[in-house]
């Protein structure tokens, strides 16, 4: 299985390179871009069948390592294997 | 409209007598906004309220002071028109947090405080403790911290060129980041704070305004508690980014002649610059937040007065200038905005949506901040105790490769390897020595500059400890052949609330007044911070202090690094032996009480002196100052950085321990080519210093008495290994 | 002879740079703003070091989309010299002047320090006052200097001799050992095709200058010129 | 409306912060963990009602900048407002 963990500056948390990306696609004349915001995406191939218990253990991971709470938020998601 | 309750009050870290206060002045209740700009401008951290009454008795001036405390940072008399700006400061909370922002944030702000009196930027240090390496959390703190500091200097395009770093379990809960900053300005284009001009603008520029760190700064002065981490506000994210385009923009304008004050908008935001232009040039200020450039919607005068976003300046100039100004930072891309204008009402304004949200008469704020002769005990330990120090038996080189591969006394190259320590081209010496040197741009002089604390001794004895951090700050740049002129300091202790706290505050200020005034090295600027505390614990009293000193011709200067073999080793200053609070006392005989080393002020003075004349008039290129660990330590470095080795030769009487390795101060080892050496010797003879040859430089190894031995390539691999292995590991 | 210095906003090598040319030209290079939508007449246009837009995204890759960078890449395929260092070579590879493309260093951070480099090309404009084999010293500073680029690519640079330089050590080995940030055949610099452009992540420009105690850096620059006039 | 451009390492391209995440994991006792890979995620809000031109825009600027096609992929989708 595959799992997706969407981690995102929290809502109201500056995010420098959203604000960079907003200006330079700006520059380059795409004048209907908005907001921008940028975040991480980490691809986890784990080892279980059992998606509640892959959530678990990929909820774990996102708490001790992946996300930085303090100024981010996560969501999962799973892929099926094709 | 909020209701202000006796709870909201508390809160706000404002007490009873603080609270009568403010009804009594305003003759009414504060609205909440008033509040919050009461509640920051009066925390610790804004107000130094439990500390003023002992800084103000610091020595503040010599011949070449320009500015001391007061302004955003000092400023010194560099020669030919040139001074030198700098500042230090703490981010301890904030780095807790969120190290990684935390310390960016710290670096990014402590530069701001020099950009804004018109200083470019060339250098930046950092002294950064954290708790038992052992601890869960320190690995985790420590690479965050070291990777915010450069993700932002680096960014920056500021050389990051020395600093320290010290683990001790006192700051497992409680790390300290503190980040210093060096400029440098023409003497006649100092920009400062003070505000004037009635009818004058009142300019935003810079980055946006969010959410972040509110309350930040009474944040920064409340002891920590175990839910803390609820409390815990919205953190600061640092854009190194912005911030650069605010240099260069601010530095562009101030060519022009058209900023009449300046200030950065640091703790507290816009309520402290605001607060503080004003009363200082004595006028009134209105403020309209509708004109304030918000990066989120809705946002209250309550949290605009007291966001911390970054990367923000308030500026003075006239109406009529500022279409100039405005071209200046469009260029740039930052936001410009005309927010206010100075009134001849002394009053603080503020409306907000066609509201009056705020109305304080200044000197409310400042003159009648509080101000508290905290009562204190000055605490010492006892005596050293000497007996067990003889029951050691490991030969002095089985002692060397233990404490040189200690996390205190290995090398830090795993730190200042990840900042740029080169950008600028002027860093003629880079980490690893005793200062750090970087030349004036497009000069044949140089600024010396060290940042040093020893918590340990402070702690023993804060007293002697005080003395000894201005000693030692004094000795570094005297090793690399550099004229001490002034320091800045960062004071980091626990709850001053305690007696025994205020005590350490007490005893360090006291002893470095003495040092400042004896080594005529008195303090430009700092900071103070407090309430370093966790469930009771404090720190270890930590007065950081950030020297700075000149070099004026950069032909002569030297460093610690061994250049040559068959030069005579010779050892300065008096060596008694002391053990007491030594590095070798608290890792090999596994004792953390005794009394710390005494530091002899004039003794301190005379031989720094002609250490300093020998390097600038007799030429002598190798000087290393004995600090922690000792001389065999500091000779070891000798040893690494040149890779060289040293065939020592002592009497029977100096091999022991403590003349090995105990840390007597005011002593330096220098190595003299032998064609120097009668004029060298006849230099010291002449002033009636303390001398005494120990040895020649010669091969690839340390030899003790033709006895023991270490090779240099092994004693590199030492000291080279603690700490990747610890971090990488 | 005119040399064309553009300036990013967040380029931080830019005076570092301008200062080196100028020691060993004796002519201040003209400083070019990123905005300009038109270059200065121009022998040599130079790239500098630093953090062009925060090196957010990708680094160089909001440089390479500014406007003047258009005319640069116009220019240089019209033969004109151009050099990149440091986040000019990786706004070179971001623009497609040189192939490939450089990522993060193989241990996360930032290194910076002193590295020794092999001269691998001595006959290019650049270079050619080295020696082949030459083992020189010239600082590095960099979080994303690993040199990447698929295996023909590689194969097509090394055919055709386009490696300037590679990190070695003191005794001119190149292995793992000696690679401080993990670039494919520990590759530093790269020439193009047709060797007038020139891309690298060690920094010459801080090695030019002898109170800084470092000086490998000085055939650099006094080839450069040399070519020039 | 909001964009989402996912982009991730080509396949064999060397992905350091993948790798190093992987093997913290595992060193934290993730034993399930298998292969670890770490791309972005940019969410862009668009001027637009038609995905279909919101999409051809999207396209343009990830090839123009979002994405370096030398060693990355990508992969738009849109969220609807809500
Ligand atoms: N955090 C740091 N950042 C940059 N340089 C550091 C840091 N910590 C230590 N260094 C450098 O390592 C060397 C040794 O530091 P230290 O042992 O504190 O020196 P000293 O005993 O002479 O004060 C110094 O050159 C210092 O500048
Ligand atoms: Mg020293």
């Amino acid at each position: 299985m595959k799992a997706l963990v969407k981690i995102m500056p929290k809502n109201g948390v500056l995010d420098p390179q959203g604000k960079a990306i907003e200006n330079s696609l700006n520059q380059l004349g795409f004048s209907q871009v908005g907001n921008v915001r940028q975040g991480k995406i980490i691809e986890i191939e784990i080892n279980s069948n059992n998606e509640q218990e892959a959530k678990k253990i990929i909820e774990e991971a996102s708490n001790k390592l992946l996300a930085n709470l303090v100024i981010e938020d996560y969501e999962i998601s799973f892929l099926k294997e094709d | 409209m909020t209701e202000i309750t006796k709870e909201l009050v508390e809160e706000h870290g404002i007490n009873n007598d603080e609270y009568k206060f403010i009804l009594d002045s305003l003759n009414r209740e504060p609205t909440i906004t008033e509040l919050g700009i009461f509640s920051a401008m009066w925390s610790e951290h804004c107000s130094y309220k439990s500390s003023k009454n002992w800084l103000k008795k610091l020595p503040t001036k010599n011949n070449k002071v320009i500015q001391g405390p007061g302004e955003n940072a000092g400023v010194i008399d560099i020669g030919d028109g040139d001074a030198a700006i700098f500042k230090m400061e703490s981010h301890n909370h904030p780095s807790f947090i969120e190290p990684y922002q935390g310390a960016a944030t710290g670096v990014g702000g402590i530069m701001r405080d020099v950009f804004t009196m018109g200083a470019r930027p060339v250098a930046l240090l950092n002294s950064i403790r954290f708790g038992d390496p052992k601890h869960s959390k320190t690995k985790h703190l420590l690479s965050g911290v070291v990777s915010g500091i450069g993700g932002y200097g680096n960014c920056m395009g500021v050389p990051t060129v020395g600093g320290e770093v010290e683990f001790n379990s006192c700051y497992n809960d409680n790390i300290l980041v503190n980040a210093m900053c060096v400029g440098v300005a023409k003497i006649d284009k100092i920009f400062y704070s003070k505000a004037s001009g009635i009818g004058n603008s009142v300019v935003y520029v810079g980055s946006k305004t969010g959410r972040d760190g509110i309350h930040g700064a009474t944040m920064a002065s409340a002891e920590f508690d175990d839910d803390s981490d609820e409390k815990r506000p919205t953190v600061q994210v640092g854009d190194p980014f912005a911030e650069k385009l605010l240099l260069e923009a601010c530095l562009e304008l101030m060519t022009k002649d058209v900023i009449i004050a300046i200030q950065d908008m640091g703790a507290a935001g816009l309520t402290s610059s605001a607060v503080e232009m004003a009363s200082k040039g004595d006028v009134g200020i209105d403020l309209n937040l509708d004109l304030v450039p918000c990066r989120e919607s809705k946002m209250s005068a309550y949290e605009i007065m007291l966001s911390e976003s970054q990367e923000r300046m308030l500026m003075i100039i006239e109406p009529d200038r500022e279409q100039e100004a405005k071209a200046v930072f469009d260029k740039w891309g930052l936001d410009f905005s005309t927010i206010g204008i100075l009134t001849d009402t002394n009053h603080l304004v503020i409306n907000h949506h066609g509201k009056l949200k705020a109305e304080i008469k200044l000197d409310i704020l400042e003159s009648g901040a509080p101000s508290y002769n905290r009562p204190y005990k000055i605490i010492r330990e006892p005596e050293f105790d000497k007996s067990k120090v003889s029951e050691v038996l490991d030969s002095s080189i089985d002692i060397l490769r233990i404490l040189i591969n200690s996390p205190n006394l290995c090398s830090r190259r795993w730190v200042w390897e990840q900042y740029d320590h080169m950008v600028m081209n002027d860093t003629v010496l880079t980490p690893g020595g005793d200062a750090a040197i970087v030349r004036v741009h497009g000069t044949n002089k140089g600024l010396a500059i060290s940042a040093d604390s020893t918590p340990r001794y402070c702690s023993a004895d804060p007293q002697e400890g005080g003395r000894q951090v201005v000693a030692e700050s004094w000795r570094n740049l005297t090793s690399v052949g550099a004229l001490p002129i002034a320091i800045t300091d960062c004071m980091n202790f626990g709850n001053p609330e305690k007696e025994e706290i205020m005590g350490q505050f007490a005893g360090v200020v006291s002893g470095m007044i003495e040092a400042c005034n004896t080594l005529d090295f008195p303090v430009v600027s700092g900071n103070v911070s407090l309430y370093n505390e966790t469930n009771g614990k404090g720190i270890n009293p930590t007065p950081v202090i950030g020297g700075v000193g000149l070099i004026k011709d950069l032909n002569h200067f030297s460093t610690p690094l061994i250049k040559r073999e068959n030069d005579v080793v010779i050892l300065i200053g008096k060596t008694d032996g002391y053990l007491g609070q030594s590095i070798y006392a608290k890792e090999i005989l596994n004792n953390t009480s005794g009394l710390p080393p005494r530091v002899n002020l004039e003794n301190e003075k005379k031989i720094g002196d002609v250490v300093r004349d020998l390097i600038n008039i007799q030429k002598i290129d190798t000087v290393h100052d004995i600090s922690d660990g000792g001389l065999l330590i500091a000779l070891a470095e000798m040893c690494i950085a040149g890779n060289i080795g040293v065939k020592l030769d002592l009497n029977k009487e100096e091999m022991n321990h403590g003349f090995l390795f105990g840390e007597d101060q005011g002593r330096y080892i220098i190595s003299v080519p032998k064609s120097f050496l009668s004029s060298t010797i006849k230099t010291l003879e002449g002033k009636g210093i303390y001398s005494q040859n120990i040895g020649e430089t010669r091969g690839k190894k340390i030899i003790i008495n033709e006895q023991d031995q270490i090779s240099i390539e092994t004693l590199r691999d030492l000291h080279e290994k603690w700490f990747k292995e610890y971090m990488e590991g | 002879m005119n040399i064309s210095v553009i300036v990013f906003p967040g380029s931080n090598c830019d005076r570092d740079i301008a200062l080196s040319l100028k020691k060993f030209s004796n002519k201040d290079p003209l400083m070019v703003w990123h905005q300009d939508h038109s270059l200065p007449e121009s022998d040599l246009i130079v790239l500098p070091g630093g953090f062009s837009y925060g090196d957010y995204l990708r680094c160089g890759s909001m440089a390479a989309n500014s406007p003047i960078m258009k005319e640069v890449v116009k220019s240089a395929n019209n033969g004109s010299t151009v050099i990149g260092i440091c986040n000019g070579f990786q706004i070179l590879t971001e623009s497609g002047l040189l192939p490939g493309t450089l990522i993060q260093n193989q241990g996360l951070s930032f290194i910076c320090k002193n590295t020794p480099l092999k001269v691998e090309n001595d006959s290019s404009f650049f270079t050619h006052n080295y020696k082949k084999d030459d083992v020189i010293n010239i600082p590095i500073a960099h979080n994303e200097g690993n040199y990447y680029a698929s295996d023909d690519v590689v194969k097509d640079i090394e055919d055709n001799e386009l490696v300037a330089f590679r990190y070695c050590d003191q005794d001119g080995e190149i292995n793992n050992k000696t690679n401080p940030n993990g670039s494919i055949k520990n590759i530093a610099g790269i020439l193009n095709k047709n060797g007038n452009v020139l891309g690298m992540m060690p920094h010459p420009e801080r090695a030019a200058d002898s109170i800084i105690g470092l000086n490998d850096g000085e055939k650099f620059f006094t080839s450069i010129i040399e070519s020039l006039q």
